[in-house]
Protein backbone atom coordinates (compact mmCIF):
# COMPACT_ATOMS: atom_id res chain seq x y z
CA UNK A 1 0.00 0.00 0.00
CA UNK A 2 1.15 3.71 -1.03
CA UNK A 3 -0.01 6.98 0.35
CA UNK A 4 1.17 10.24 -0.50
CA UNK A 5 -0.13 12.88 2.45
CA UNK A 6 0.22 16.15 3.94
CA UNK A 7 -0.76 15.00 7.61
CA UNK A 8 1.13 13.18 10.14
CA UNK A 9 0.89 9.19 10.26
CA UNK A 10 0.59 6.91 13.43
CA UNK A 11 3.32 4.82 12.71
CA UNK A 12 1.99 2.40 15.49
CA UNK A 13 -1.47 2.20 14.06
CA UNK A 14 0.31 2.28 10.29
CA UNK A 15 2.07 -1.00 11.18
CA UNK A 16 -0.45 -2.63 13.28
CA UNK A 17 -2.63 -2.49 10.54
CA UNK A 18 -0.15 -4.36 8.05
CA UNK A 19 0.33 -7.56 10.43
CA UNK A 20 -3.35 -7.31 12.36
CA UNK A 21 -4.81 -10.72 11.55
CA UNK A 22 -2.21 -12.34 9.21
CA UNK A 23 -0.56 -15.38 11.52
CA UNK A 24 1.86 -16.08 8.18
CA UNK A 25 3.78 -13.15 9.41
CA UNK A 26 6.87 -13.96 11.50
CA UNK A 27 9.05 -10.39 11.09
CA UNK A 28 8.46 -6.96 10.19
CA UNK A 29 10.83 -4.34 9.04
CA UNK A 30 9.95 -0.82 9.06
CA UNK A 31 11.92 2.12 8.54
CA UNK A 32 10.95 6.05 9.41
CA UNK A 33 12.73 9.15 8.66
CA UNK A 34 13.03 12.32 10.57
CA UNK A 35 13.52 15.70 9.80
CA UNK A 36 17.25 16.69 11.76
CA UNK A 37 18.00 19.96 13.00
CA UNK A 38 21.39 19.71 11.50
CA UNK A 39 22.26 19.28 7.58
CA UNK A 40 25.99 18.42 7.28
CA UNK A 41 27.21 21.10 9.55
CA UNK A 42 24.12 24.37 8.67
CA UNK A 43 21.09 24.53 11.23
CA UNK A 44 17.91 23.59 9.71
CA UNK A 45 14.36 25.05 10.84
CA UNK A 46 11.81 24.02 8.81
CA UNK A 47 11.48 22.31 5.72
CA UNK A 48 9.03 21.69 2.13
CA UNK A 49 8.66 18.90 0.74
CA UNK A 50 7.71 19.55 -3.29
CA UNK A 51 6.57 16.42 -5.30
CA UNK A 52 5.47 15.80 -8.43
CA UNK A 53 1.68 14.56 -8.19
CA UNK A 54 0.76 11.23 -10.32
CA UNK A 55 4.18 10.42 -10.86
CA UNK A 56 4.74 10.47 -7.36
CA UNK A 57 2.19 7.58 -6.63
CA UNK A 58 3.78 5.56 -9.76
CA UNK A 59 6.90 5.30 -8.77
CA UNK A 60 6.03 4.52 -5.06
CA UNK A 61 4.04 1.62 -6.76
CA UNK A 62 6.47 0.58 -9.20
CA UNK A 63 8.97 0.33 -6.52
CA UNK A 64 6.53 -1.63 -4.34
CA UNK A 65 5.72 -4.05 -6.95
CA UNK A 66 9.55 -4.80 -7.65
CA UNK A 67 10.14 -5.39 -4.07
CA UNK A 68 6.90 -7.88 -3.68
CA UNK A 69 8.59 -9.63 -7.06
CA UNK A 70 12.10 -9.97 -4.99
CA UNK A 71 11.14 -11.18 -2.38
CA UNK A 72 8.43 -13.50 -0.39
CA UNK A 73 6.25 -10.53 0.78
CA UNK A 74 2.96 -10.57 3.27
CA UNK A 75 2.74 -7.08 3.14
CA UNK A 76 4.51 -3.53 2.02
CA UNK A 77 3.43 -0.02 2.94
CA UNK A 78 5.09 3.32 2.38
CA UNK A 79 3.54 6.43 3.46
CA UNK A 80 5.78 9.69 1.91
CA UNK A 81 4.60 13.21 3.67
CA UNK A 82 4.88 16.21 1.26
CA UNK A 83 4.50 19.89 2.08
CA UNK A 84 5.96 21.85 5.26
CA UNK A 85 7.68 20.06 7.70
CA UNK A 86 9.45 20.76 11.06
CA UNK A 87 12.67 19.60 12.70
CA UNK A 88 11.42 16.23 14.11
CA UNK A 89 8.43 15.90 12.27
CA UNK A 90 8.34 11.94 10.19
CA UNK A 91 8.95 12.21 6.65
CA UNK A 92 8.75 8.89 5.57
CA UNK A 93 7.75 5.32 6.60
CA UNK A 94 8.30 2.02 4.72
CA UNK A 95 7.87 -1.23 6.01
CA UNK A 96 8.47 -5.08 5.15
CA UNK A 97 6.38 -8.12 6.23
CA UNK A 98 7.39 -11.62 5.59
CA UNK A 99 7.45 -15.18 7.13
CA UNK A 100 11.51 -14.75 8.06
CA UNK A 101 13.19 -11.59 9.02
CA UNK A 102 15.62 -11.73 6.11
CA UNK A 103 13.03 -11.11 3.76
CA UNK A 104 11.73 -8.42 5.66
CA UNK A 105 14.57 -6.64 6.35
CA UNK A 106 15.78 -6.53 2.79
CA UNK A 107 13.32 -5.16 1.12
CA UNK A 108 12.39 -2.62 3.88
CA UNK A 109 16.21 -1.55 3.01
CA UNK A 110 15.40 -1.95 -0.73
CA UNK A 111 12.07 0.15 -0.46
CA UNK A 112 13.64 2.80 1.23
CA UNK A 113 17.23 2.97 -1.42
CA UNK A 114 14.96 3.29 -4.59
CA UNK A 115 12.51 5.60 -3.10
CA UNK A 116 15.44 8.02 -2.20
CA UNK A 117 16.72 7.54 -5.83
CA UNK A 118 13.92 7.02 -7.85
CA UNK A 119 10.34 8.66 -5.97
CA UNK A 120 10.22 12.54 -7.28
CA UNK A 121 10.44 14.76 -4.18
CA UNK A 122 12.33 17.60 -3.32
CA UNK A 123 13.34 18.92 -0.12
CA UNK A 124 13.85 22.60 0.39
CA UNK A 125 15.48 23.22 3.69
CA UNK A 126 14.94 26.73 5.49
CA UNK A 127 19.02 27.46 6.88
CA UNK A 128 20.46 30.76 8.34
CA UNK A 129 21.32 32.13 4.50
CA UNK A 130 17.67 31.50 3.43
CA UNK A 131 15.77 28.32 2.11
CA UNK A 132 18.28 26.07 -0.29
CA UNK A 133 17.84 22.97 -2.08
CA UNK A 134 18.94 19.97 -0.53
CA UNK A 135 21.53 18.55 -3.03
CA UNK A 136 20.97 14.53 -3.67
CA UNK A 137 23.44 12.49 -2.00
CA UNK A 138 25.73 10.33 -3.88
CA UNK A 139 25.87 7.48 -1.21
CA UNK A 140 21.92 7.16 -1.82
CA UNK A 141 22.73 6.59 -5.33
CA UNK A 142 24.95 4.05 -4.42
CA UNK A 143 22.47 2.60 -2.31
CA UNK A 144 20.82 1.99 -4.93
CA UNK A 145 23.56 0.31 -7.16
CA UNK A 146 24.26 -2.10 -4.30
CA UNK A 147 20.82 -3.74 -5.63
CA UNK A 148 21.40 -4.42 -9.11
CA UNK A 149 24.42 -6.07 -8.81
CA UNK A 150 23.38 -9.87 -8.81
CA UNK A 151 23.42 -11.05 -4.55
CA UNK B 1 0.96 19.75 -27.79
CA UNK B 2 3.12 18.95 -25.25
CA UNK B 3 2.45 19.33 -21.95
CA UNK B 4 5.95 20.46 -19.50
CA UNK B 5 6.29 20.57 -16.15
CA UNK B 6 9.21 22.15 -13.96
CA UNK B 7 9.66 20.95 -10.75
CA UNK B 8 12.22 22.27 -7.54
CA UNK B 9 14.80 25.17 -8.87
CA UNK B 10 14.08 24.19 -12.57
CA UNK B 11 10.38 25.52 -11.43
CA UNK B 12 12.07 28.47 -9.90
CA UNK B 13 14.66 29.38 -12.51
CA UNK B 14 12.53 28.59 -15.43
CA UNK B 15 9.54 31.02 -13.90
CA UNK B 16 7.29 28.11 -14.96
CA UNK B 17 5.73 25.43 -13.34
CA UNK B 18 3.78 23.74 -16.30
CA UNK B 19 3.01 24.78 -19.62
CA UNK B 20 1.58 23.65 -22.80
CA UNK B 21 3.72 24.11 -26.11
CA UNK B 22 3.67 23.19 -29.78
CA UNK B 23 6.94 21.18 -29.90
CA UNK B 24 9.01 23.10 -32.33
CA UNK B 25 9.95 21.17 -35.63
CA UNK B 26 12.98 18.90 -35.77
CA UNK B 27 12.50 18.16 -32.20
CA UNK B 28 12.15 14.61 -31.68
CA UNK B 29 14.32 14.09 -28.53
CA UNK B 30 14.50 14.94 -24.51
CA UNK B 31 17.86 16.17 -25.94
CA UNK B 32 16.77 18.34 -28.51
CA UNK B 33 13.97 19.43 -26.19
CA UNK B 34 16.66 20.53 -23.63
CA UNK B 35 18.68 22.35 -26.41
CA UNK B 36 15.74 24.18 -27.34
CA UNK B 37 15.08 25.37 -23.72
CA UNK B 38 18.57 26.70 -23.11
CA UNK B 39 17.64 29.08 -26.30
CA UNK B 40 14.84 30.15 -24.19
CA UNK B 41 16.05 33.02 -22.71
CA UNK B 42 18.18 34.11 -19.29
CA UNK B 43 15.97 31.88 -16.49
CA UNK B 44 15.80 28.39 -19.16
CA UNK B 45 19.46 28.76 -19.96
CA UNK B 46 20.63 28.92 -16.28
CA UNK B 47 17.90 26.31 -15.56
CA UNK B 48 19.44 23.57 -18.62
CA UNK B 49 22.73 24.75 -17.85
CA UNK B 50 25.66 22.09 -19.41
CA UNK B 51 26.95 19.98 -16.62
CA UNK B 52 23.24 21.10 -14.65
CA UNK B 53 21.32 18.02 -13.72
CA UNK B 54 18.23 18.19 -14.44
CA UNK B 55 16.74 15.18 -15.04
CA UNK B 56 13.51 14.08 -17.47
CA UNK B 57 10.41 11.54 -17.01
CA UNK B 58 8.36 11.54 -20.03
CA UNK B 59 4.42 10.02 -19.50
CA UNK B 60 5.92 10.15 -15.39
CA UNK B 61 8.65 7.85 -15.99
CA UNK B 62 11.87 8.36 -15.68
CA UNK B 63 13.83 8.46 -19.35
CA UNK B 64 17.55 9.34 -20.42
CA UNK B 65 18.11 12.01 -22.92
CA UNK B 66 17.96 9.62 -26.34
CA UNK B 67 14.28 9.39 -25.54
CA UNK B 68 11.87 10.15 -27.94
CA UNK B 69 9.09 12.89 -27.24
CA UNK B 70 6.21 13.10 -29.56
CA UNK B 71 3.08 15.43 -29.66
CA UNK B 72 0.66 14.63 -26.56
CA UNK B 73 3.33 13.51 -24.34
CA UNK B 74 3.53 14.91 -20.81
CA UNK B 75 7.49 16.06 -20.03
CA UNK B 76 9.00 16.91 -16.71
CA UNK B 77 12.23 18.19 -15.98
CA UNK B 78 13.48 18.33 -12.33
CA UNK B 79 16.57 18.38 -10.42
CA UNK B 80 17.47 14.66 -8.54
CA UNK B 81 15.36 13.55 -6.20
CA UNK B 82 16.02 14.09 -2.82
CA UNK B 83 12.95 12.42 -0.83
CA UNK B 84 12.74 10.37 1.80
CA UNK C 1 17.31 0.36 27.01
CA UNK C 2 16.12 -3.38 27.23
CA UNK C 3 12.84 -4.64 28.71
CA UNK C 4 12.31 -8.51 29.24
CA UNK C 5 8.15 -8.77 30.14
CA UNK C 6 5.49 -11.40 30.25
CA UNK C 7 2.73 -8.62 28.88
CA UNK C 8 2.64 -7.03 25.36
CA UNK C 9 4.20 -3.81 23.97
CA UNK C 10 2.87 -0.82 22.36
CA UNK C 11 4.56 -0.86 19.10
CA UNK C 12 3.91 2.41 18.19
CA UNK C 13 4.38 4.39 21.70
CA UNK C 14 7.69 2.72 22.29
CA UNK C 15 8.86 3.49 19.20
CA UNK C 16 7.81 7.29 19.18
CA UNK C 17 9.31 7.41 23.19
CA UNK C 18 12.52 6.26 21.45
CA UNK C 19 12.88 9.79 19.24
CA UNK C 20 10.54 12.18 20.70
CA UNK C 21 12.09 15.30 21.18
CA UNK C 22 15.90 14.31 19.82
CA UNK C 23 16.22 16.19 16.40
CA UNK C 24 19.76 14.39 15.75
CA UNK C 25 17.57 11.18 14.58
CA UNK C 26 17.05 10.90 10.99
CA UNK C 27 15.99 7.37 10.72
CA UNK C 28 14.95 5.14 12.57
CA UNK C 29 14.97 1.23 12.05
CA UNK C 30 13.06 -1.50 13.86
CA UNK C 31 12.01 -5.22 13.18
CA UNK C 32 9.37 -7.04 15.24
CA UNK C 33 9.07 -10.53 15.72
CA UNK C 34 5.53 -12.20 15.55
CA UNK C 35 4.23 -15.86 16.25
CA UNK C 36 3.38 -17.44 12.71
CA UNK C 37 0.67 -20.31 12.74
CA UNK C 38 3.39 -22.69 10.87
CA UNK C 39 6.68 -23.86 11.39
CA UNK C 40 8.25 -25.83 8.73
CA UNK C 41 5.07 -27.61 7.60
CA UNK C 42 3.65 -27.88 11.26
CA UNK C 43 0.81 -26.18 11.97
CA UNK C 44 1.51 -24.13 15.73
CA UNK C 45 -1.18 -22.84 18.25
CA UNK C 46 0.73 -21.34 21.06
CA UNK C 47 3.67 -21.42 22.22
CA UNK C 48 5.69 -20.65 25.63
CA UNK C 49 8.94 -18.73 25.80
CA UNK C 50 11.68 -19.83 28.69
CA UNK C 51 13.88 -17.68 29.60
CA UNK C 52 17.51 -17.34 31.59
CA UNK C 53 16.58 -14.47 34.61
CA UNK C 54 19.70 -12.73 34.87
CA UNK C 55 21.41 -14.09 31.96
CA UNK C 56 18.95 -12.85 29.53
CA UNK C 57 19.28 -9.26 30.62
CA UNK C 58 22.96 -9.19 30.79
CA UNK C 59 23.33 -10.67 27.23
CA UNK C 60 20.88 -7.85 26.20
CA UNK C 61 22.56 -5.43 27.52
CA UNK C 62 25.90 -6.52 25.98
CA UNK C 63 24.38 -6.98 22.36
CA UNK C 64 22.89 -3.37 23.16
CA UNK C 65 26.50 -1.87 24.08
CA UNK C 66 28.05 -3.74 20.93
CA UNK C 67 26.11 -2.04 18.87
CA UNK C 68 26.30 1.40 20.48
CA UNK C 69 29.94 0.50 19.94
CA UNK C 70 29.97 -0.42 16.54
CA UNK C 71 27.30 2.51 15.30
CA UNK C 72 26.69 6.38 15.95
CA UNK C 73 23.27 5.39 17.01
CA UNK C 74 21.37 8.19 19.10
CA UNK C 75 19.14 5.40 20.92
CA UNK C 76 18.20 1.51 21.03
CA UNK C 77 15.37 -0.32 22.41
CA UNK C 78 15.19 -4.29 22.54
CA UNK C 79 12.09 -5.77 24.11
CA UNK C 80 11.31 -9.46 24.29
CA UNK C 81 8.35 -11.18 25.69
CA UNK C 82 8.70 -14.55 27.90
CA UNK C 83 5.84 -17.14 28.40
CA UNK C 84 3.00 -17.93 26.63
CA UNK C 85 1.97 -16.44 22.89
CA UNK C 86 -0.37 -16.82 20.31
CA UNK C 87 -0.13 -17.25 17.05
CA UNK C 88 -0.27 -13.29 15.39
CA UNK C 89 1.37 -12.01 19.14
CA UNK C 90 4.69 -10.16 19.28
CA UNK C 91 7.46 -11.75 20.58
CA UNK C 92 10.45 -9.00 20.15
CA UNK C 93 11.27 -5.62 19.35
CA UNK C 94 14.58 -4.40 18.53
CA UNK C 95 15.07 -0.82 17.30
CA UNK C 96 18.18 1.66 16.67
CA UNK C 97 17.87 5.27 15.60
CA UNK C 98 20.68 7.32 14.30
CA UNK C 99 21.31 10.48 11.83
CA UNK C 100 21.52 8.20 9.07
CA UNK C 101 19.59 5.33 7.52
CA UNK C 102 22.34 2.97 6.90
CA UNK C 103 23.91 2.97 10.93
CA UNK C 104 19.98 2.56 11.66
CA UNK C 105 19.84 -0.42 9.60
CA UNK C 106 22.89 -1.97 10.15
CA UNK C 107 22.45 -1.29 13.72
CA UNK C 108 18.95 -2.82 13.77
CA UNK C 109 20.17 -6.21 12.49
CA UNK C 110 22.47 -6.90 14.35
CA UNK C 111 20.67 -6.42 16.59
CA UNK C 112 18.50 -9.26 16.31
CA UNK C 113 20.78 -11.56 14.57
CA UNK C 114 22.96 -11.63 18.12
CA UNK C 115 19.63 -11.67 20.01
CA UNK C 116 18.98 -14.98 18.16
CA UNK C 117 22.18 -16.53 18.76
CA UNK C 118 23.12 -15.01 22.36
CA UNK C 119 20.06 -14.37 24.12
CA UNK C 120 18.99 -17.33 26.67
CA UNK C 121 15.52 -17.54 25.33
CA UNK C 122 13.87 -20.90 23.93
CA UNK C 123 10.90 -21.72 22.23
CA UNK C 124 8.62 -24.35 23.24
CA UNK C 125 5.76 -24.93 20.91
CA UNK C 126 2.36 -26.76 20.89
CA UNK C 127 1.97 -28.93 17.61
CA UNK C 128 -0.40 -31.51 16.72
CA UNK C 129 2.32 -34.15 17.73
CA UNK C 130 2.56 -32.54 21.06
CA UNK C 131 5.10 -29.89 22.67
CA UNK C 132 8.37 -29.61 20.72
CA UNK C 133 11.51 -27.41 21.64
CA UNK C 134 12.30 -25.64 18.28
CA UNK C 135 15.72 -26.19 17.10
CA UNK C 136 18.48 -23.94 16.48
CA UNK C 137 18.86 -22.63 13.29
CA UNK C 138 22.00 -22.68 11.22
CA UNK C 139 20.91 -19.70 9.12
CA UNK C 140 20.97 -17.82 12.71
CA UNK C 141 24.09 -18.67 12.99
CA UNK C 142 25.40 -18.04 9.48
CA UNK C 143 23.74 -14.52 10.37
CA UNK C 144 25.41 -13.77 13.41
CA UNK C 145 28.97 -14.91 11.87
CA UNK C 146 28.47 -12.22 9.06
CA UNK C 147 28.69 -9.50 11.43
CA UNK C 148 32.38 -10.53 12.65
CA UNK C 149 34.54 -10.75 9.34
CA UNK C 150 35.49 -6.86 8.42
CA UNK C 151 32.97 -5.28 6.34
CA UNK D 1 29.49 -25.61 46.46
CA UNK D 2 28.16 -24.37 43.13
CA UNK D 3 25.36 -23.45 41.82
CA UNK D 4 23.91 -24.99 38.63
CA UNK D 5 21.20 -24.14 36.46
CA UNK D 6 19.42 -26.34 33.62
CA UNK D 7 16.97 -24.85 30.96
CA UNK D 8 14.69 -26.15 28.18
CA UNK D 9 14.98 -29.66 27.57
CA UNK D 10 18.03 -29.74 29.58
CA UNK D 11 15.99 -29.10 32.24
CA UNK D 12 12.97 -31.48 31.55
CA UNK D 13 15.42 -34.02 30.68
CA UNK D 14 17.24 -34.01 34.31
CA UNK D 15 14.26 -33.69 36.07
CA UNK D 16 16.11 -30.84 37.59
CA UNK D 17 15.72 -26.38 37.42
CA UNK D 18 18.10 -25.80 40.30
CA UNK D 19 20.63 -27.40 42.39
CA UNK D 20 23.25 -26.13 44.82
CA UNK D 21 26.19 -28.99 44.91
CA UNK D 22 29.79 -29.46 45.96
CA UNK D 23 31.88 -29.43 43.12
CA UNK D 24 33.55 -33.36 43.17
CA UNK D 25 37.48 -33.85 43.44
CA UNK D 26 39.06 -33.47 40.27
CA UNK D 27 36.76 -31.62 38.37
CA UNK D 28 38.65 -28.22 36.95
CA UNK D 29 36.42 -27.15 33.67
CA UNK D 30 32.77 -27.34 32.38
CA UNK D 31 34.81 -30.45 30.31
CA UNK D 32 34.34 -32.05 33.61
CA UNK D 33 31.50 -30.98 34.67
CA UNK D 34 29.83 -32.09 31.60
CA UNK D 35 31.60 -35.81 31.83
CA UNK D 36 30.57 -35.60 35.83
CA UNK D 37 26.92 -35.09 34.72
CA UNK D 38 27.07 -38.25 32.50
CA UNK D 39 27.57 -40.42 34.88
CA UNK D 40 24.53 -39.32 37.34
CA UNK D 41 21.94 -41.48 36.02
CA UNK D 42 19.60 -41.89 32.86
CA UNK D 43 18.27 -38.06 32.92
CA UNK D 44 21.68 -37.14 32.95
CA UNK D 45 23.34 -39.31 30.93
CA UNK D 46 20.48 -38.38 28.04
CA UNK D 47 20.42 -34.34 28.44
CA UNK D 48 24.54 -34.66 28.17
CA UNK D 49 24.76 -37.38 25.54
CA UNK D 50 27.78 -37.16 23.31
CA UNK D 51 26.70 -35.62 19.90
CA UNK D 52 23.94 -33.34 21.55
CA UNK D 53 24.49 -29.87 21.60
CA UNK D 54 24.39 -28.79 25.39
CA UNK D 55 25.89 -25.51 25.72
CA UNK D 56 26.93 -23.34 28.93
CA UNK D 57 26.89 -20.37 30.52
CA UNK D 58 29.16 -19.84 33.65
CA UNK D 59 28.53 -16.16 35.89
CA UNK D 60 25.71 -15.84 32.79
CA UNK D 61 28.83 -15.54 30.52
CA UNK D 62 28.63 -18.02 27.49
CA UNK D 63 31.62 -20.05 27.93
CA UNK D 64 33.55 -23.10 25.73
CA UNK D 65 33.96 -26.80 27.22
CA UNK D 66 37.64 -25.86 28.34
CA UNK D 67 35.79 -22.94 30.76
CA UNK D 68 37.57 -23.53 34.56
CA UNK D 69 34.54 -24.02 37.12
CA UNK D 70 35.44 -23.38 40.86
CA UNK D 71 33.04 -22.70 44.09
CA UNK D 72 30.64 -20.33 44.47
CA UNK D 73 30.21 -20.32 40.01
CA UNK D 74 26.64 -19.99 38.78
CA UNK D 75 26.94 -22.68 36.01
CA UNK D 76 24.01 -23.22 33.33
CA UNK D 77 23.49 -25.90 31.10
CA UNK D 78 20.76 -25.41 28.03
CA UNK D 79 20.32 -26.07 24.20
CA UNK D 80 20.81 -23.78 21.62
CA UNK D 81 19.29 -20.86 22.13
CA UNK D 82 16.18 -19.66 20.07
CA UNK D 83 14.10 -16.96 20.98
CA UNK D 84 13.61 -13.48 19.32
Amino acid sequence: MIRVQEHDFDLGQALKLLTDGNHGIGGLCSFVGLVRDMAGDAAVGAMTLEHYPGMTEKALEEIEAEACARWPLQATLIVHRVGKLEPGDQIVLVAAASAHREAAFDACHYLIDFLKTRAPFWKLEDTPDGPKWVDARNSDDEATRRWMTPA
Amino acid sequence: MVKILYFAWVRERTGTASEDVALPDGIASVKDLVEWQRGRGDGFAEAFAEGDLVRCAVNQSHVALDHPVKDGDEIAFFPPVTGG
